[in-house]
């Protein structure tokens, strides 16, 4: 009952471990990262100056394409000044829009997990909601606003259910997918160490579900944004997508991008954001990101 | 039947008057930066924009709002067709849309064969088709239902040699070289007014007939404001309020078609009493019903006793008998 | 007895076909001892795994696990697999602590214990290593210390050697005789590899397929301690040579069956 | 130099050939599919069963919810009459909108795919493109459309470049993904089997990639018909989306779920079309789809 | 010479860290030889297989094939993988004319050929099947069936039975050495086992791995045609002590290195 065994651990046959890989050093993985991203700064900082040089030499008209000097300059111009005059300044604009997206995102990501876990759980449920999922995938957004605002009135309402029920479906499959993937066996071997059901659905299965669940938040999440103009066309009197379709009324198009700009760059940064928290529950994948 | 119109099931509690307004409602600009104004109201008011049709239809039919300001004759009639339990109570304006073109375009003859701009189902729609008719030109112009914005991108662009708008799009529209050929004040003396009408909520009306009332005094007041002296300083205020650019936004509120709190009662408004049937306000929609159910919008017309029911002129009589300086 | 199978049926419908995976299969099993499980693909030696496991219920039979009828997986019967499956977001330690966490074992005992076993297979140097940080060789040593920390009446193994190189193979068996002789738990132990079974096991249930059946049970009669060397030595090679033909008859017959 | 190995090919050792199951006949993949298929069609029933009572019941109101039977009574009133009578009956509506999905999907495909393989292909365009599908993924396309106006004008362009420009990240990232995929092992082979380098690419590595490619397309397909009523949105006089946007602006709430149930049945179809293709070029898959 | 590797080093860059996987490695097979890569992972054995298949390219050093130096992949030498890699969209028959379709062969000639192969390796009536309707060994011998229809000069194997259960590399050995003795393909075979080189090599060459070198070159003294019968026989049991020992050798100058 102790002693130790002769045969040694070798980590010989791990060439990773032989060379002390195993662990590089923060700062050797960030340069890492640096090298990789190397080309795609290049190519956005390329394209940008390609933009400009369309916009300034060959189109010669702000309304056909700003600058993008021109763009950044709408942006930081409306920032604190409201658009239109009643309207709010940028800053407000994106603080409403990214509360209406979160919280949209946040309940259709409960209710397609919730939803999800119940299809991977119980193979008939599976059945009966997978035709509804199959029909609801190829319908269009815009349709429903007359009868969201019919449904739900003019207030926040209609404009979150919008956002959710574009998430719902999304991270409904891959939750359900996710759930299902996890191999058999790691749950047999946690009912051999004496879990009990339940114990094995909550500690190893939901667990090691949660990244590939996180995979389908992230996409959620893009799809969110890309909704976010229909969710404030009717009856909003502020967010990003309200001022891209006042900016429009008037063909401010330098205003429609810089609108576009911070969607991209929130849109990256909530996308960064689940990376990381992907990323932390997930040690194995750290590398492979 | 349930749902329809149930009193401000979405907000609006007691003495909370939620109104709804367009970005060229000029009247509601002006009672919302007019702190004189709003005193009369006995209650606190919420405005709330609205940009199309059917936004302004589906929040009658949601109950999201109390009482709705510049309202077009297509969503009354729309509403009235779906039962909705409103009253028109008030005529503000006309509509102020025009027909704008390229300058080459001399006579309406001209037109024959191009292309023009309007917007499928709005009033505008009624005004302009009703004009084409009258001048025998019904289907001999290539019509492009484009939105209000979207009409004007197309117009400086040259994609399109006209489109009948809604102001201040017409001012950008004549801005970039366009010529105005008819607006839909002269389209209305022609027998087809677009009116922009306030209608309320029935059973909100029953239970809060103060704020009804008071809400109409701030208007009548406003229109005294909007004709007086001091017209321009409450107008560009307004335009503030409303998101014009006060280049385009000021001129187009100091020419709107505004009809006096005086012709309220008269044929040109809601018509006098006893005699609804006969004023511009049930002629105006039932020749929109009938527009409408020539276009295969709607698949019946309200009968003229329909429309007459959904007419009250009770408020607007209190305020001819000078219930606003009580 | 430590394990005890008496007359274990199973079929599987299919696509409309019936299989008789096992039929009417007697097995028992002494305390300490070392089974293998032999025979060809499909002869029905994992769904018996399973069924000991308590993963699946038989059609007909029981199972008695140190006298107690086996209903539902449990700790006292611990399956290893060909894979480690490690949990990939609990480092070594905490996949080792994994089961007394479960049953509510007192945590410094189960601590000590943890780190006495990690010691045992030789990776107390890499207790808060995440499992993709250590080599095949020793996620299994793992799973391992893992298992044996519930103190199982029996581990079962289901061709735990298959998936790895012939060294890393060679490697691993020499740890698992080692851990044995040294804690002594009952091992069924399955596996397609005639070698492998007369190097380990004290009985060899050699089985045949279509239907599933115990077709003979042989005795190995080499003594122990054994290693590598231990295949050279005569007696390896006899023991080796029945074993074949004892195989090769299960194999004989099931084509006769097919044809 | 000939003559048979005595060792004779044992199909034992694999149960489904020795049970025959290698090829089941087509009557019983057809009822296996029915038995799958089952729940799926009942809780469809179910469903539209519950909307009706629910409609007929609880709602009262066809402007709040029109019965399942007043939706399919407008689809067929309308099918062959014009809404609204300038407008176009509901077949050629679908013929429309239709043509503009294929059309756009179509060029969005052959695009993606280019781009995809020329990422897959030399590592530094992958570099060059990734960052802009990851800029572009958020991104509302309702944003575009007073530029798209601008830009291409009234006619069908428009209409047919917003559709497009939804479908090709998706089939770039998912061509770019199925070429990288394919297992180098595979390429190898066939260079030892005399492929030259451009044989093993269009005759191996493509035709490895394609059912995943096809994987991206159905997904495009989607996306697709969620656009059309965006695309539909200006200056359009026929079409779904063009239907659907006319009848919310009187609440003809049954009209509208009408045109989403073509939607709905078109987007099933060409999904079931994409993944009778898929079947056909992969064998393997056959069973498993 | 079927096959001539003079002086071939080649190192890896990787997360900055370079490794020197070939070390000057010097080889000489003759025509219808039957050569094993015997080494511990990581040694490089798949370095040089590539290397001499034209997949890679060598940081110095040449390889000549029949005389030819090479420059890229060829059809005179043929690899066959862990998996049969076979194409899942072509039947066994379009799969064994693949090669003949490339190079642009008679198309009668190949056809002809390539039935007489199916009928060799025993497949003769699965000629319309698809890869996943056949079982994981017909899928192999399919592969053999490629691979052979191009006369290859000499056939690369990277672990060919690494990937399958006992039972199945056991009859897999019987078919490649059967084949081999009927076709004398010069063949170069890489594996871990001792036991697998010993019964099918002529020649060993043991490599040692960091950095990776030709240890030595061991000649298997057993006579042919060897079965699975061989490896009961003394002469096998010698030889391959001796081959396990050259191996431990090199396991041990490694640690030796790590240390
Ligand atoms: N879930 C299942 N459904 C249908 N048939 C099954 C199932 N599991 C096993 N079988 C069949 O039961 C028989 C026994 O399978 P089992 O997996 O126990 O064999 P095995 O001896 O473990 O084979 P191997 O050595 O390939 O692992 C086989 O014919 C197999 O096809
Ligand atoms: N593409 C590569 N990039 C970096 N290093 C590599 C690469 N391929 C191989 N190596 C390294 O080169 C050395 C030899 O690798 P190789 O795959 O040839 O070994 P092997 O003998 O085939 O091992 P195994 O038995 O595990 O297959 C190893 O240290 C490996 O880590
Ligand atoms: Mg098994
Ligand atoms: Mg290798």
């Amino acid at each position: 009952m102790s002693g130790t065994l002769s045969n040694p651990p070798t980590a010989i046959l791990d060439p990773r471990l032989a060379t002390g890989d195993a662990k590089p050093s923060l700062g050797g993985r960030l340069s890492e990262l640096m090298r990789r991203r190397y080309l795609s700064v290049v190519s956005i900082v390329g394209a940008l100056v390609i933009w400009e040089l369309i916009a300034v030499l060959i189109v010669r008209d702000p309304v056909f394409l700003p600058t993008p000097i021109a763009t950044v300059g709408a942006l930081i111009h409306y920032w604190d000044r409201p658009y239109p005059s009643q309207g709010k300044p940028l800053w407000y604009d994106t603080y409403i829009s990214l509360i209406r997206i979160l919280v949209g995102f946040a309940i259709g990501t409960i209710i397609g997990i919730i939803i999800g876990g119940l299809m991977a759980a119980v193979r008939p449920i599976r059945s009966i909601i997978d035709p509804f999922i199959e029909l609801t995938r190829p319908l269009p957004p815009l349709a429903f606003i007359p009868l969201l605002l019919v449904w739900f009135g003019l207030g926040e309402t209609p404009k979150i259910v919008l956002i959710t029920i574009g998430v719902i479906p999304i991270v409904t499959v891959s939750t359900a997918a996710a759930i299902t993937d996890v191999p058999a066996e790691l749950l047999h071997a946690a009912r051999c160490l004496g879990a009990s059901e339940f114990q094995t659905a909550v500690y190893v299965q939901i667990r090691a579900a949660l990244p590939q669940i996180i995979t389908g938040m992230r996409l959620a999440m893009g799809i969110s944004w890309t909704s976010i103009v229909a969710a404030e066309f009717v009856a909003a009197t502020a967010g990003l997508g309200y001022v891209i379709l006042q900016a429009g009324q008037f063909l401010r198009t330098d205003l429609i991008f810089a609108g576009v700009l911070i969607i991209a760059v929130l849109g990256i940064t909530l996308d960064a954001l689940l990376r990381l928290l992907k990323s932390r529950i997930d040690p194995a994948g750290r590398s492979a990101q | 039947s349930s749902g329809t119109g149930a009193t401000s099931s979405s907000g609006g509690k007691q003495g909370n008057l939620l109104v709804s307004y367009f970005s060229n409602g000029y009247y509601s600009g002006v009672v919302a930066t007019q702190p004189s104004l709003q005193a009369k109201i006995p209650g606190k008011v919420k405005f709330l924009e609205v940009q199309s049709g059917p936004a302004t239809l589906a929040g009658m039919k949601s109950g999201s709002y109390n009482l709705t300001t510049q309202t077009g004759n297509p969503p009354v009639l729309g509403a009235i067709a779906l039962n909705t339990n409103l009253s028109v109570i008030w005529v503000e304006a006309y509509d102020n849309a025009a027909l704008v073109v390229q300058k080459s375009i001399k006579s309406p003859a001209d037109l024959v064969g191009k292309s023009l701009g309007y917007l499928e189902g709005s009033s505008e729609d009624f005004s302009f088709q009703s004009w084409l008719k009258l001048n025998h030109l019904a289907g001999k112009v290539t019509l492009v239902n484009l939105d209000r914005q979207a009409m004007v991108a197309a117009f400086k662009t040259g994609k399109i040699a006209g489109g009948y708008n809604d102001a201040p799009f017409t001012s950008s529209m004549i801005a970039s070289g366009g010529r105005q050929v008819v607006d839909s004040t002269q389209i209305a003396k022609m027998g087809f007014p677009a009116l922009n009408m306030v209608t309320v909520d029935q059973s909100f009306a029953k239970a809060n007939p103060k704020l009804v009332l008071g809400y109409l005094c701030a208007d009548a007041g406003a229109y005294q404001l909007m004709t007086g002296p001091n017209k321009k300083q409450a107008i560009t205020k307004a335009s503030d309020f409303l998101g014009q650019t006060r280049a385009l936004g000021v001129p187009t509120g100091l020419s709107y078609p505004l009809i006096a709190p005086k012709d309220e009662l008269t044929s040109k408004g809601l018509g006098a009493p006893g005699n609804v049937k006969n004023g511009a306000v049930v002629q105006s929609l039932v020749k929109t019903g009938t527009f409408l159910k020539s276009q295969g919008i709607i698949n019946k017309v309200p009968t003229v006793a329909d429309i007459t029911a959904h007419v009250d002129t009770s408020f607007a009589q209190k305020v001819a008998n000078g219930a606003c300086s009580k | 007895m430590a394990l005890d199978i008496r007359g274990v049926s199973k079929h599987f419908r299919h696509k409309g076909k019936n299989t008789l995976a096992l039929d009417n299969v007697d097995l028992h099993v002494q305390p300490g001892e070392f089974i293998c499980l032999l025979g060809p693909s499909g002869c029905g030696k994992s769904t018996l795994l399973n069924i000991v496991a308590g993963f699946m219920k038989a059609d007909s039979g029981t199972i008695l696990s140190q006298g107690t009828p086996v209903t539902k997986p449990g700790a006292d019967r611990c399956v290893l697999f060909q894979q480690p499956t490690l949990y990939s977001w609990m480092t070594t330690k905490q996949n080792v602590m994994f089961g007394p966490k479960m049953t509510g074992m007192d945590k410094t005992a189960a601590s000590e214990r943890a780190a006495e076993l990690l010691d045992i297979v030789g990776l107390g140097a890499f207790q808060n290593h995440y499992p993709h940080q250590l080599s095949g060789g020793m996620r299994h040593r793992v799973a391992y210390a893992r298992a044996l920390i519930n103190k199982p009446n029996i581990l079962l193994l289901d061709e735990p050697f298959a998936a790895l190189d012939a060294i890393t193979r060679v490697s691993m068996q020499n740890f698992l005789l080692e851990l044995w002789q040294q804690e002594r738990t009952t091992i069924l132990f399955v596996t397609h590899d005639v070698e492998e079974a007369c190097l380990l096991a004290d009985r060899v249930c050699v089985m045949s397929a279509r239907p599933g059946r115990v077709h003979a049970i042989s005795t190995v009669d080499i003594p122990r301690p054994r290693t590598q060397a231990t295949v050279e030595s005569q007696v390896f090679i006899e023991n080796r040579r029945a074993l074949r033909t004892t195989l090769e008859e299960t194999l004989g017959q099931q084509e006769a069956v097919v044809q």
